[in-house]
């Protein structure tokens, strides 16, 4: 098989689950003869039919209450959400139903729900369709968060996601949807709340994951050329986080730097920063650093490069954190 | 906006039997006097609910006095297949659907937040936030399209949940994809201190016609309108036929919960007036005007009444408190490395009160 | 669904005036030609947007090829105090207000987030996420009937986003209020890719019905029609009449945005049908049947086309990215300390750079 | 003036600033007769007429929007979110269009709207009424959020985010709507941003807000009869953040405890861990720990006093720190 893209990948990785489960619907707006705005359903109602992907209406709330409904009727609904920006019309019926159900009826429902969201900047679009919004799902108990980075992971992760018994918001990096990697359907993926240490290195770590997983690997290489060895680890999974590599890291290196394009206030980073500095408070040689977008509305793309954490943002961190 | 000539009845306040063109019960003497014991047992459990907050039994109760008809008429017209989702006040629904009212006590005293199995009764939990079960019964009818199953959902809401865009929503797709849903709306004059006129300036079973679907207006206060017309929309919607709005036309002759105090914004005349359509005075009179009750059935049902307070009664003072390290056991499938670390940690803690106590 | 005897038409695609019971346009030859000119003119900013887009200098670009009569009639319906709330794709209405053009372009090229001030224009800023707009229309129309202001909000949005939750709410809203709104829908008979059927199984124009107020369904294609439907409208609600639904039926005779491919989804015949309906040649017809307008109205208007296109291509070409420091100045009334910090230390690393660089 | 209930202030702040400002609006579901289901609204609708406080349909999706809309018009309109749970249906308006408005328009509208939301557990309430949303707030650019924590500053504050030109989520501790204190209506009131030292100390440092600024209080009382010094912070100001007096006090003390009732992961606590963290690095001789509800779904009432941080959760976690 030759390289695959990430929203190929994506694309077989949900025919995989379709045919493996008749259960499995996939439901959102433009899904089906269109094939989603990004392709990433492309041909899967032809192949599939009506019933089993599914135009809806144009309304983000009525697509998870009505999934909802389904799950609790035995399907297992994969609902697109076309753009990051749009989820909130269904905030609600995700943070007060899809995530309580299971507690609401103690244990006797599932809510095998997956929401696919395509997240992150860096396609020059307009307002509403670059932004990150991962931080109000990881505060949401309940709801598990992932997000995947690579064609590899988008295939098998994409699959482990609709077979969990949990509801799952699952992070698609929007502009990696174009990268390419070879794809080994035949291997056997990593648990699905597992982080993935990319690279390893004693100088400092650098902690992210989805579209600024590249990022911050294309640093780790351009620092290692400054005689800097930088460990990387792609969380993959952002709630329930991964936490013992990423201590033993920071153990390791005694220095953390946490990357992602969200803003920072009450984000990943904080609550990473957190966790790494309790947990690993004697190791550390530096307070966790975090580079992240800025605490301010994704801004005009034409000055998308500014907001979004890059290279030289990231190397300047690390260069800050190896400076205490 | 009482449009009496919009409404269906079929058993006027005085008991009497009024004929209606498109629909009817037909039911024996037995079916008859079932549908006066839920009733009376319906309400029989409602002020026991409501005696059993005041003694602190209870956080807080929603009251259904006055929507007894209106509610067992729906509840007595689904099949086993079909599915209800109810809003909080949907106790009489419960009933029919055979859901332990000490269930419904539980999750009001506090003791969890909805204890029976929504598959074993095809009796959705209860949803507090206004409107989000009228979507997830969409989806569940879909879903029974899906499965070629010939059974319909039921969706409960209020007059005030009519204009939460949720309920709007799944107004639509209900029409899109012609779902075997009844959306039922009991009309109860009142969300908490807001009358009907402020979500709405017409009737609300017209809402229906601006998404293509019939809607009906029945007087909720009639059980048998209110069974014949649900029976009808839900027979309709098992055949393929869509979706269908009823708007059962009631009143909450109580205050909106235990907390409320409506004497700060309506008459107590308004009470007054409704008490005259009491839904459950009309099916006694009825009962009795045409001899399909004796004495002993009316005094059987008192002591089965009683019975049953004092079951509820026993049952809640009975109730454990649950055990704290239970909340963490069912938010999802299996313990994640934090809840594990936050419970064990609460548990040492737990354990060294204990120790100091000891 | 095409349902021919609801449509206001004044004006047939071939030109020919025809009579309507209720509405009618009684305007000057200066007046026609002037429609004439925004169609246009507005078709001309079009299509050099969608240049400009396969350029790169835009980054995204939503035609609204095809609406232009939907889009001047109602823009031309109202008065300078009247306040619009458009989506997207209103650039026709933003002509109509006097917004220039190049802060469109400046919008879509990822210049600003919105140039304009809102209230020089009485246009508010493009609203990108479905619905939200109708219910800050129906909130400023409130806002209106506490000022005892007499004018009306005009509140646009698609066939699509008549299934979202806001949008039923802004009709609940309005309806409640009286507030003076009028709802303009521009069925273009797709939402992307997701045609009206999935949507709304009967005319958009009914879901009025279901709020109680009045809806109608013009002819969007007829500049006249898509006029005097929504002058009337307008002047109902500024005469306390409540508000109304438009449905402006018409047709998205591009892509949705540049970045989408309608061969994936519809058949061209549809759009060669049509074709014949075309919004503009109506009116160049009816000009020239009636010698309205002569020779060198045409000639003049190709120059004031062309000139004007040339003025876009330069303005945009000349439009400076902006500050990178600006991103911070505008998210509050005054900079936060973390916004502070932020800046300051996002300056000191740009100035860095510089340095660097120099 | 006998001492005032935290409710009966918000009564007084509100009716002032009806009073001072006839743009003010208020509105939100039974406020009008009612008086809105904690009475904060009792008589303001008598007083001032319905077209200044209006009871709207129910819908919270409404409620904001058409508050945008008036905003626009000229007015300041004050929101109420009956409950907590309640606001979800809200968050799009909230977060797509109220927080960034000003942004959008370049400064050229701006958004005086207030959100009330009475939050917090501890009333024996069902399910949705006991939750503390606010992390979602702060995570989002374009709002402030501030919370109040007594009759005081539930009075002042309430008048001064009327007054503010940005949007402002405002928190009230419901279980403390009942609390009283003697009120000074002619004091000045500080800063609405500024987060003020309740106490004084020299061993450990509370940091806190809203419901629980009672509860350390009560645990520095009690932990001073063990002879140890704890000072408490109450920030007041959700977003931002007033650091400098928290980065005083965490140099000064070196011990820092969080103490809130929202879940842990992505909120305020793991901000203020991460910002002290880096801020205070060299002055911390323990992790910043934290004193949070569950990482769960709020619990049956009947165990919400197991969820709530108390008094001996505080005290533990302050002595865990004083271990370090
Ligand atoms: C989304 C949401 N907003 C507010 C509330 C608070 N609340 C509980 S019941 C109620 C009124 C509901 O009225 P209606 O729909 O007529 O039902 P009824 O209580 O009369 O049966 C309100 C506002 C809620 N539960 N959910
Ligand atoms: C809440 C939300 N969901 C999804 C989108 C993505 N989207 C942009 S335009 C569009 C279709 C809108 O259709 P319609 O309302 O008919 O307007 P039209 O584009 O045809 O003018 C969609 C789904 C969005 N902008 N907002
Ligand atoms: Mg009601
Ligand atoms: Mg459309």
């Amino acid at each position: 098989m030759p390289p695959i893209t990430l929203a190929k990948a994506l694309n077989e990785g949900l025919r995989k689950a379709l045919e493996k489960d008749d259960k499995v619907l996939i439901m959102g707006e433009d899904v089906g003869k269109l094939g989603g705005v990004f392709r990433v359903t492309d041909g899967l109602q032809k192949d599939f039919g009506e019933s089993r992907v599914i135009d809806t209406p144009l309304a983000e709330s009525g697509i998870i209450g009505t999934a909802i409904g389904l799950a609790l009727r035995g399907f297992r609904p994969v609902c697109e959400i076309q753009f990051d920006g749009f989820v909130y019309p269904a905030f609600d019926q995700i943070v007060s139903q899809l995530a309580k159900y299971r507690n609401r009826a103690a244990g006797k429902i599932a809510m095998p729900v997956t929401i696919r969201i395509p997240f992150g900047g860096g396609i020059g679009a307009v307002e509403h369709h670059s932004e990150s919004p991962e931080a109000y799902f990881c505060h949401t108990a309940g709801l598990k968060v992932v997000a995947c980075s690579n064609p590899v992971d988008a295939y098998f992760m994409i699959q482990q996601a609709i077979a969990s018994a949990d509801p799952i918001v699952f992070f698609e990096p929007k502009r990696r949807y174009w990268d390419k990697a070879d794809l080994d359907v035949t291997a056997s993926p990593a648990p699905l709340e597992s982080a993935r240490v990319l690279r390893t290195g004693t100088d400092a770590t650098l902690v992210t994951y989805g579209p600024t997983v590249r990022v911050c690997m294309e640093a780790a290489i351009a620092a290692e050329d400054e005689g800097r060895s930088i460990e990387v680890i792609d969380l993959r999974s952002l709630s329930p986080l991964d936490l013992p590599p990423i201590v033993a890291s920071a153990e390791k290196t005694g220095r953390v730097v946490v990357v992602h394009e969200a803003p920072s206030e009450c984000s990943l980073s904080s609550e990473i920063a957190a966790r790494i500095s309790e947990a690993a408070f004697f190791s550390l040689q530096a307070p966790v650093l975090r580079v992240t977008g800025f605490d301010t509305p994704y801004p005009p793309s034409r000055v998308e490069e500014d907001y979004l954490p890059d290279l030289d943002r990231v190397l300047e961190a690390v260069d800050r954190s190896l400076a205490y | 906006m009482d449009d009496g000539a919009e409404l269906v009845q079929l058993l006027t306040p005085e008991g009497e039997r009024v004929h209606h063109p498109v629909y009817s019960v037909d039911l024996t003497d037995a079916e008859y006097r079932g549908l006066y014991r839920d009733l009376v047992l319906v309400r029989r459990i409602d002020a026991e609910a409501t005696a059993l907050q005041r003694q602190g039994e209870l956080g807080i109760w929603a009251s259904l006095l006055g929507q007894e008809a209106a509610q067992v008429g729906a509840g007595r017209a689904m099949l086993p297949e079909d599915f209800a989702f109810p809003t909080y006040r949907e106790h009489g629904v419960a009933w029919c659907r055979d859901v332990d009212p000490l269930h419904l006590l539980a999750l009001f005293r506090g003791v969890n937040l909805g204890g029976w199995d929504p598959n074993e009764h095809n009796f959705n939990l209860y949803t507090i936030v206004i409107g989000s079960q009228t979507l997830h019964a969409t989806g569940y009818a879909m879903g029974m399209q899906y499965d070629g199953a010939e059974s319909a959902t039921l969706a409960f809401f209020g007059d005030g949940a009519s204009s939460q865009g949720d309920v709007n929503e799944a107004f639509v797709w209900a029409a899109s994809f012609n779902a075997p849903i009844v959306f039922y709306c009991q009309n109860n004059q009142w969300a908490i201190s807001e009358p009907l006129e402020l979500q709405s300036r017409q009737p609300l079973y017209k809402r229906a016609l601006g998404f293509g679907f019939p809607g009906v207006r029945v007087d909720g206060n009639d059980v048998l309108a209110s069974l014949a017309v649900t029976k009808a929309a839900l027979e309709h919607a098992r055949a393929g036929g869509g979706p269908t709005l009823i708007e059962a036309f009631t009143y909450r002759m109580g205050a909106h919960t235990t907390s409320d105090d409506p004497t700060r914004y309506r008459l107590s005349s308004e009470l007054e007036a409704w008490k005259l359509k009491d839904p459950i005075e009309r099916v006694r009179s009825f009962l009795f005007k045409n001899q399909l009750a004796d004495a002993s059935f009316f005094e059987e049902l008192d002591a089965e009444s009683e019975a049953l307070a004092t079951t509820l009664r026993d049952g809640v003072r009975a109730m454990a408190d649950p055990d704290p390290l239970s909340i963490f056991d069912t938010v999802y499938a299996e313990l994640t490395p934090l809840l594990t670390e936050q419970r064990d940690t609460f548990e040492r803690y737990l354990a060294g009160f204990a120790e100091e106590n000891a």
